[in-house]
């Protein structure tokens, strides 16, 4: 069975998530700057294709897990933008009640088990959720978010193994973007990342255009309807590109990417060529389109004004969630 | 009430606790086969008694050498729906896995503000004292002690290797179970039914009033053996096993000490920054009033395990040892 | 003379290292282009300043992100006559390679008896307080003074740092390098010629006759400002910053107690079974007879480290604290 | 260039490492049987074609890491058995002082860095072993044995992509025993471990027939080649086949593997075959193997009563070698 196209209304909710994430992840940059955000981000401004390509192709009930590049990830799948904001500011509403903050997000409302700020480390969680659901005898699928960099990661060559020996419902979706922080992707790795798949006797995929959502989504949807027949996990690696700083704030003075590179991917905005897209297949117009952007802009407006209205949790909240039972200070002091 | 070794109460409870629920899986290399012995009755897999035949390949697992998925894995697992048991068979090998350990299981509930719980049991064994080598004879509870967010258990008898394996199972947090295999073929009185030992409760092994011997996991039958030897001289010893270490009873170490005004800790684990040190360390802190005598500590030695018996009985607490501290502290 | 960084010192070490020793390399994962700031003057590649300029991609090399074969590398290599320096960056991506650090750096020699020595450097800097989070803010250093073969420094100033590298590059055992990030900052008199400070040499930061505080790494500065303020109330603080772990200048701690009779102990891991755990206990052992007072921990407590600026400094000691157990003690 | 065969006396000295392997592993397991030998030994009967062929490729100065299935690696080097027999016992006289025992040998003196009882561990040890020869400018080899089982570990792909990125002169060797313990290789492992070398940008060699040592010797003769010639790293993957248990002494119930698979096996004994192969073509008789056998079984019966004979180490001992400079007792009690 191939899987058929996505409806108009998918192609739109494509473009609008692709918005919100846009639109977040600028808001998020400014008020790192601003100094409201405490700490970093990291944007995933440029791989917004790649981002929600992949999470349109998974429904609800299914799971992700993904990494430092984090805000993406939920919004992709949906996440209402307020707590995810009220989160990177560090508020009591925030969606982990302030105490993961920008690098380690969870949104369980949308199937989200957990970014992880320690690269590579939350990809065999994702192998658990496949495990769980085969042992169970749900139909759901998992699917976990890393980067070029953790890809040279030993766990997710056991995942890989465990995951395609047990035929598991897991995607093992890699983000190339060509740099692990300030080095170059090819100068740490050897052969093409997609090409391990085959060894550990699962397909691998390579999107080249990671910036054209449709490319990533027919992939990624392959993939996901393969694991939902049971037959296994799949490689999928997209080839993308950051248009930002590795993280919001950091100055590293080496101009480890050209600028005719840069210029290049720069020019392949996958919002905007979407947009153009939409409108030249008719599913929109140039006023629909304002219009949705001027709608995501509100929201995200809206989500910014929560979190700097939002309280601070309460001092106790620290102490709370360490194990399920109530752990009183007393415990620990 | 049946006569047990400590690795068949785990066995036991291993099966009682997949019986009862069915969220309950077993992974772990070679646990299929029965390698360990906790996994089927004999090692017979014709037997009924075995595991596999008893609950389908799909909750009994053999995983590859692949520690760090088959951790994350069953972490993952947790997160949503199963309570996986996974059999790390040596303790040595557990720093395989170390990061899904310490960043996630430990960590997911917290930083996630307690949208998962991760119910998860971590099987270890030490295999010290059995000239297996310094890559297979660690004792590193302590190191997972300083990780907040694990719990840490060190069964010191069957009958307490039972009731409190059956309780991690149930816990809804990643609970790490340390098994001394010195500990495995001695035999206790084991209810046949099921029961749950709660975390954070110690077991007075013996009662005494002129001094607290606090021993763990393999070193609370050197501790009997001490305080019997010392009853001979006149000497009358307490000996407390706290069972579990996080979280650790110390309420009833501190109210022994209270009485007998003398305290020994000895463990299996190295000293540097032991679970001797964090006891020693709690009760000067809120028991120095009390004390009569130093504390002492007798645990293996801050070295590395040598291979040869000519060598490795010197790196272990003995019986002599725990004598020659609960006399110093008498003296004192 | 000059006044300098802490983190200028560790590249300044760093830097002397290299030109003293072309068998000392650095690997890790961005240090050519110095994100970390530590290989190079300034960041600028350009630069001459810049550690691939002067020393060349052989000896400064980028790696991909896999700490367990970095590790796991940089010990072979380190057998067979490299000295390296590893950068691991964050002290919370350790456990990736726990196997190595563990099984291979501090055993190896000691199961061959002595046939290879392993000259090798373990750079991480512990990022607590900074909100980075509980995967970026751990300060593990105790659970590594718990392996026998490993050497565990942790310079508490810019002068510390320098000397106490270049002793780590030219010692023959695995040594692993804590660096407070909240320290990084801090600035000191260093000599700008080459110098080297022993292992197991306290440092007494401050001379004082009613207590003791053993203050170690980013608890220092919090120890000398809680000094100061006792001074002002009329109470004499004498401050002792170990600075290495292990080996552990113990002597120098107790002389100090048999001065003062009284201990407080800060640091910024976590209470069970950390390094204050270990002080307590030995000087329990060996002076409890000049002790007036209970011995006092004030530590990170036995949680996670959350994000929010409004929750985390909860977690770890503050001069308040320190101050507060100085005059616990002394009202004892 | 291709590699040249190897003249009659390498082949004849390939028979006498094979035999020193056999009789040598045949003694300890009878020692293990008396209680002569602590603890347990993995033998290394069956793969002797493996081991001595990976071995005997590689030159003096050249360095090796193995695993539990230990004793093979320095016996396929050369070394002197009485060492390691007396290491085996754990006496005084032991190769590493008694303080190793049989899974974790080590000899300096045939460039073994150390046998690891932790599988896949001692792999990247021998990626070190290959920089540390490229930054000094050292021309020579590292060679790391692992099984099959091991070949899931993480750490043998992040060793591979460090080896196979910097070019370091370094051969992977995958026992390929066909199992791991009493678990299958092909239940716990995805596709063909060779098949894993091309997704990390290196070549990957199956030896089919790892029973005969001639083949062994040339593809590992061809990976050390290209390895000095600065072309980087090699897997081989040599199929073969343990004919004893796991290890000595432990008796597992199951029938994990079956007999008919076991009589192919054991038909294709490698010391036998190569010993028919010398004589056949000219390079022995049957006396002068005879007598090779002979001198064999002296040497070994002569390593075993050196052992037995030998002082146990003095107590002191066990507080050596823990770190460089002197540690007394005063310091760990
Ligand atoms: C285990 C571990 N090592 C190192 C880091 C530091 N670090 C954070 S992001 C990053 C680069 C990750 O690159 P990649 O996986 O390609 O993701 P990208 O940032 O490019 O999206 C590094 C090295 C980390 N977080 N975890
Ligand atoms: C990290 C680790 N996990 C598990 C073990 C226990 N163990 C020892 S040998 C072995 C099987 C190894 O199989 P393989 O790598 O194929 O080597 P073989 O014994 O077949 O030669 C196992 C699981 C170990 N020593 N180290
Ligand atoms: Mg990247
Ligand atoms: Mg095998």
């Amino acid at each position: 069975m191939t899987v058929t196209g996505p409806s108009p209304e998918t192609m739109l909710e494509m473009q609008r998530r692709m918005l919100r994430i846009r639109v977040f992840d600028e808001r998020a940059s400014k008020m790192v700057k601003r100094g409201q955000i405490p700490g970093t981000v990291h944007t995933s401004i440029g791989q917004e294709a790649q981002v929600v390509g992949a999470c349109m192709a998974l429904r609800k009930g299914d799971h992700i897990t993904g990494n430092h590049r984090s805000h993406g990830h939920p919004i992709g799948m949906d996440s209402p933008l307020g707590p995810l904001m009220a989160e990177l500011v560090g508020k009591a509403t925030g969606v982990c009640k302030g105490k993961g903050g920008s690098l380690h997000l969870a949104d369980a409302s949308v199937g989200s088990l957990g970014e992880s700020g320690v690269t590579g480390s939350s990809i065999p969680i994702a192998v658990g959720a496949g495990l769980s659901a085969m042992v169970l005898g749900e139909n759901r699928v998992a699917m976990c978010f890393f980067g070029d960099g953790a890809a040279n990661q030993g766990v997710l060559y056991e995942s890989m193994n465990l995951a395609s020996t047990w035929k598991l419902p897991v995607i093992f979706l890699c983000e190339n973007n060509h740099y692990a922080l300030s080095t170059p992707s090819h100068t740490v790795t050897a052969g093409r990342i997609v090409d391990r798949a085959s060894g550990f006797g699962m397909p691998g995929v390579r999107v080249e255009n990671g910036q054209n959502i449709m490319d990533v989504y027919t992939a990624v949807a392959e993939a996901v309807d393969r694991a939902r027949r049971g037959e296994g996990p799949t490689l999928v690696e997209v080839m993308t590109y950051r248009f930002r700083e590795h993280s919001e704030g950091l100055r590293i003075n080496v101009d480890y990417r050209d600028a005719a590179e840069k210029a290049i991917w720069l020019a392949r905005d996958p919002v905007v060529m979407f947009r153009d897209v939409l409108i030249a297949q008719g599913h929109a117009t140039a006023a629909t389109m304002d219009q949705m952007e001027a709608d995501v802009a509100q929201e995200v407006e809206d989500c910014a004004n929560f979190a700097l209205q939002s309280p601070d949790p309460a001092p106790g909240v620290a102490f709370e969630d360490l194990y399920t039972e109530p752990y009183t200070l007393e415990n620990v002091l | 009430m049946s006569i047990m070794t400590y690795i068949a109460a785990i066995g036991a409870a291993q099966r009682e606790a997949m019986v009862a629920d069915k969220r309950v899986i077993i992974i772990g290399e070679d646990v299929e086969s029965n390698v360990y012995g906790t996994t089927g009755e004999s090692k017979q897999r014709a037997e009924s008694g075995d595991f596999v035949h008893q609950f389908g390949h799909a909750r009994v697992r053999n995983t590859p050498i692949s520690e760090e998925a088959m951790v994350g894995a069953a972490i993952g697992a947790a997160m949503t729906g199963l309570r996986p048991i996974v059999d790390l068979s040596y303790s040595s090998f557990m720093y395989m896995a170390m990061d899904q350990l310490v960043n996630q299981a430990a960590k997911n509930r917290y930083m996630f503000g307690g949208q998962s719980s991760i119910p998860v049991v971590f099987r270890s064994a030490m295999f010290y004292g059995l000239n297996t080598g310094a890559h297979h004879s660690d004792r590193p509870y302590p190191m997972f002690m300083t990780v907040p967010g694990l719990k840490v258990i060190a069964p010191g008898s069957a009958s307490d290797a039972k009731g409190l394996l059956r309780t991690a199972v149930d816990c809804d947090d990643p609970v790490l179970i340390f098994e001394a295999v010195p500990l495995w073929g001695q035999k206790e009185e084991v209810q046949d039914d099921e029961y749950w030992i709660p975390f954070g409760q110690a077991r007075i092994r013996r009662e005494g009033t002129d001094v607290t011997v606090v021993a763990i996991s393999g070193a609370v039958p050197l501790a009997m053996k001490a305080a019997e030897q010392m009853e001979a001289k006149g000497i009358s010893v307490e000996v407390i096993d706290p069972r579990t270490l996080v979280p650790l009873d110390i309420k009833s170490i501190i109210a022994s000490v209270r009485r007998t005004g003398r305290l020994v800790i000895t463990e299996p684990a190295a000293r540097t920054c032991g679970a001797a040190a964090e006891i020693s360390a709690l009760v000067c802190e809120a028991a120095f009033d009390a004390l009569k005598a130093p504390i002492k500590r007798v645990t293996a030695l801050d070295m590395q395990v040598p291979f040869s018996p000519a060598l490795e009985p010197q790196i272990y607490p003995t019986t002599e040892r725990i004598v020659a501290a609960i006399q110093a502290v008498c003296a004192a």
